[in-house]
């Protein structure tokens, strides 16, 4: 039988499988490149970039716990400028569509590194951080009120005509309203799910773990929420989105697929088997083979739910 | 920079605790240079576990050895390691030791800091004396290695039980107090707690010489990806920045940490 | 060394020590009563129980998940009556304060519960389970909106001078809205948090595993986002908290303590090791004695975090 | 019930994928009744693994044997163990089988579910038959113990491989039709697959006899507190109620099940 076809479009990216790495496991996507096949991903998705360069949260910034991890990086980073600088050569030289990650504090911030990002030769698409639990302005405070995520959106929108996915917010009581107000803002695709808000508290010393007392749970751990979010977004999402939160199997990727999702990035999962990204591309194309399907855009929403 | 299937040729128990371990890895031992460590992922944890990192012991052809202590879940799970298991490993990782001192090598070991100084000490051209502490006897491991290569042998432990009672700065002053006396200059390589390497880094300060300090940062990727494993530096034009153990390090001079 | 004091006050529910069973994990005490000594425990909470007999979800109900399962057991029960007459003479027997977690899908249901179960022997409190992902009308719906939330737990207090203690959802941007909701309409302590929306996928049926569809998760994977949740709860809590979530061990136990919370319960553990609540009892014990504190009150909300 | 740490004797594999073991449990082995099960706590799973279900399937003194197959992670951890490791196991839970048969026992098999009926004809006082059925020769199992004992033993595969080529439900047929020729009244026990147990409960009502079957729900608590393992059930006067398998079964007459 004919390999199946796993090219995928979200929201305007065009890449070669549905599967790309999340935001912030996987660096600029060279510091993995001596270990895997980078050219092989769907798409390069980079950590969070902010207008100026960011020192980030004070150390420890993880802890491990039962199925995953927390962390509280603090969206370190060199900032737009040094962004394209330092990675843009190497990224643009894998010939694999960047995504990236961008934050700010105000919408003017994430509007200018838009801007910034619009016409360097290689990125394929912004993924919007409206969901970051780990610091204190900007983020989270944006994704977790429909109104402020709209707006921002509608910002990013009028500064860039790069295809926009904003990255939800997981803890709220009902992703739909979020999944509308992006998308009529202007939302290209979506993308879902950031880590959950959590803590660790080191009982002998009585202080939190982290420095910064609170970080975000990734890992296996949050798999089962993250496709119930996937799942309630995809029917109300008229753009496709970019599914994540615990993949480790190429399962775990299928589940999000069947769920509405059009491609994936993995994680955590790469810290610990960092080549998890190309065993699930693998595992997508011998499912399609297995269930004769000849596209893998035949598997996405095609859950049976009757 | 490889991922391998390494398969465990030997398991030893040293002292209480410690442990060596032995590791057919091919490509990635032969690689390997002293202050490089391996990133480890320990079977028989869960499968979300994160690897553990490990700094390399010693090479002996394809083989690796990791020396290292059990003090939690996954060290613990690795003394259970028996020959001919497969365990994954990154490697070799980091920058590791420069190898041409300007001075007689001194090395200083806490405790399971000696591991890196093993390989170093296997591969200088030139011989020293290695400073070895702890906090009891079964803390100091591994010297009888340094004494087979020729390398002179001071121990300090806090309780008392071998060499000199006290904390093994104690033996670095009077070393470099004998050294400056004799006219010699020193190159300082330290791996151990962050309290003895910031210590030995100000002694290095003080005696004009380099000193090249080994941290250990707690760590998620290894490879410079996560930015979990992150310290404050300084560059040599005072001006500061960020860096990552892993990736930027694990070995620094002295001079290069903002404490 | 004196035993350290461990009795604590749970809004109005006195308790011999700080450790409960959570609601739907301990069925009506009677189930484990053979395996540990239920008098022992601080106090049994029931299974939610609404005003008439309700059949719950088909099968499958359960599915097990990395650090967890997810369950859709749709609050199956006897009723209220029937609870009284089934279960309450058995529980009356232990003499250990019993707290009823009681559901509906009206507020005149809570109420008319809450009516019930005010004048019988033995009922020491109520918990209002606003926060039950698994049942379509009811349960969630209430947790997910601070004013329904709110005229709920006032609807229930004019019913009833029995303590009242909300459960409260955990997926909400801002805990605090919803700790200040239910104080002001009347709340006598709080619990947190019900198990996380979740769903998988059966990728070989592409159906979803339970028949609910979708359900909650609970177990070691949510407990650092409890522990998150209470000690932001018990930032603006004027009431004593009963933290639950996960705990597997003492030490999880004792993070929701230094948090902020009164008392724990003990869930998806008693499934595992049906003795961990009292495993949870000693290790606090333990832990109280090892730093020098004489009462359990003391490590309530004792978190260093300056 | 009680909650207690056996201690593995001995584990033997039977055919492919399937494996006997045996615990020592003390007092739980001794108060077993064929039909009960254990809920055990497989060792080595993550912390959070929940407990699994297995049929008791016979006890000598304090000897507990379980008879699995290998069919997924907790399973095929359990494959793993070796005499002496501990095993966390609740038991004995559940109703178990009636042990005064109105008529001749006709046991019938399919796969694993040969485990409660092995246990069910060492406690019979009556002899009879055991009709064991499965995929394939491999997928019958233990029936050496049931001839030893003096039973008939007929066997059924799909692919033929072993005894008469079909579902075992056929032997089933002609066995009642042996018996009502004779003019004996059969009574019926049963655990395998829901459809067999269906099938097989089909016949209880239609030849007249009594039929119990022993239902293989996935559970939880395994002690009736969670409501995972519920099943819709009739009462003699014809009301519905939903039962859990776990303390209200695993066996029940073929009239009490909804389908
Ligand atoms: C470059 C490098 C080289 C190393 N070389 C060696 C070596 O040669 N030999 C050797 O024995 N060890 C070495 N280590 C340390 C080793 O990695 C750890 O001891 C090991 O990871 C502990 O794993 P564990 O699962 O046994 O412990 P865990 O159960 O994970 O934890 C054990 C202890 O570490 C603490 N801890 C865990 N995570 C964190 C965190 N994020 N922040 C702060 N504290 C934390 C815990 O509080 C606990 O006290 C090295 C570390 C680094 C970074
Ligand atoms: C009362 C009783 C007695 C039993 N006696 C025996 C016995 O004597 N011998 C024996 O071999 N087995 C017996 N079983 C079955 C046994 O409990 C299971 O085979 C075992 O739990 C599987 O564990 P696992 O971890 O290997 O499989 P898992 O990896 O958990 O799953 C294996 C298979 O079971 C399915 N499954 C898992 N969970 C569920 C669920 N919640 N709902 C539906 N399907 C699910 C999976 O889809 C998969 O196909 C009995 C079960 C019950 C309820
Ligand atoms: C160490 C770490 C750093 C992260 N940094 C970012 C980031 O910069 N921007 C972002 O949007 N998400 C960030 N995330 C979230 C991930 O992109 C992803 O949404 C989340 O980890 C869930 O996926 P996982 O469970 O597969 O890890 C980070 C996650 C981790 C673990
Ligand atoms: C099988 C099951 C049934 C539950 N039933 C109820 C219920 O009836 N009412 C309720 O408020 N919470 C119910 N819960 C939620 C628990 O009380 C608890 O909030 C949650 O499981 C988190 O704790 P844990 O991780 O320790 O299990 C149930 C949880 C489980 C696993
Ligand atoms: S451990 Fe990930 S950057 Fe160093
Ligand atoms: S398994 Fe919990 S009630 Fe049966």
């Amino acid at each position: 039988m004919q390999e199946a076809d796993l090219r995928v479009e979200l929201g305007g990216i065009r890449m070669n499988n549905p599967v790309t790495v999340a935001s912030g496991t996987f660096g600029y996507g060279k510091e993995y490149a001596e270990l895997i096949d980078v050219t092989r991903l769907g798409a390069i998705t980079v950590k969070g970039i902010r207008l100026q360069p960011w020192p980030g949260n004070p150390v420890p910034r993880h802890v491990e716990v039962p199925g995953g991890m927390v962390n509280a990086i603090g969206l370190q980073g060199p900032g737009v400028d040094g962004f394209v600088r330092e990675y843009m050569p190497f990224l643009r030289g894998t010939g694999v569509p960047v995504i990236v990650n961008i934050w700010g504090t105000t919408e003017e911030e994430y509007a200018e590194v838009a801007r910034r990002l619009s016409d360097v030769e290689g990125v394929a698409g912004l993924e919007l951080n409206i969901s970051c639990p780990n610091v204190k302005e900007g983020g989270h405070a944006f994704g977790t009120d429909p109104r402020t995520a709209a707006s921002l959106v509608a910002a990013v929108r009028r500064a860039t005509r790069l295809p926009l996915m904003p990255k939800l917010a997981p803890n709220v009581p009902d992703i739909k309203v979020f999944v509308r107000a992006a998308q009529e803002a202007g939302a290209d695709a979506l993308a879902l799910i950031n880590t959950l808000p959590a803590m660790v508290i080191d009982i002998e010393t009585r202080r939190p773990v982290l420095a910064n007392k609170v970080g975000g749970l990734s890992g296996p751990a949050i798999h089962p929420v993250a496709v119930k979010l996937v799942w309630e977004a995809a029917q109300a999402a008229t753009v496709p989105i970019l599914a994540m939160g615990g993949i480790m199997e190429p399962g775990q990727a299928i589940e999000f697929l069947i769920a509405g999702a059009t491609a994936v990035a993995v994680g955590t999962a790469n810290f610990i088997d960092p080549t998890t990204p190309l065993r699930v591309i693998g595992g997508i194309a011998d499912y399609l083979r297995r269930h004769g399907m000849r596209s893998v855009k035949e598997l996405t929403g095609s859950l049976i739910s009757g | 920079m490889m991922d391998v299937s390494g398969s465990v040729i030997r398991q030893t128990p040293l002292a209480a605790g410690y442990w060596s371990l032995e590791l057919e890895a091919g490509l990635l031992a032969k690689q390997a240079r002293p202050g490089q460590f391996v990133h480890v992922r320990v079977p028989r944890l869960e499968q979300s576990a994160l690897r553990r990192p490990f700094s390399i012991s010693g090479v002996r052809g394809g083989v690796l050895e990791i020396l290292y202590k059990t003090v939690g879940r996954g060290t613990g799970e690795m003394s259970h390691l028996l020959p001919g298991d497969a365990v994954q490993v990154i490697g070799p990782l980091g920058n590791g030791f420069p190898l041409e001192p300007r001075g007689v090598p001194v090395l200083v070991a806490g405790g399971y800091g000696v591991a890196p100084l093993s390989f170093l000490a296997s591969r200088l051209g030139r011989k020293g004396v290695l400073l070895a502490g702890g906090r009891s006897a079964g803390d100091v491991l591994s010297t009888e290695g340094f004494e087979r290569l020729g390398w002179q042998v001071q121990m300090a432990t806090q309780d008392g039980s071998r060499g000199e009672k006290g904390l093994v700065t104690v033996l670095l002053d009077k070393e470099l107090l004998r050294l400056k006396a004799s006219g010699e200059q020193a190159e300082l390589y330290a791996c151990g707690p962050d309290g003895m390497l910031r210590a030995v880094g100000e002694r290095a300060v003080a005696a004009g010489c380099r000193g090249w300090l080994s941290l250990d940062k707690h760590m998620v990727c290894g490879v410079g990806a996560c930015l979990a494993c992150v310290q404050k530096l300084r560059r040599e034009d005072g001006t500061e920045w960020i860096g990552r153990v892993c990736h930027d390090g694990p070995v620094f001079e002295a001079r290069e940490i903002v404490w």
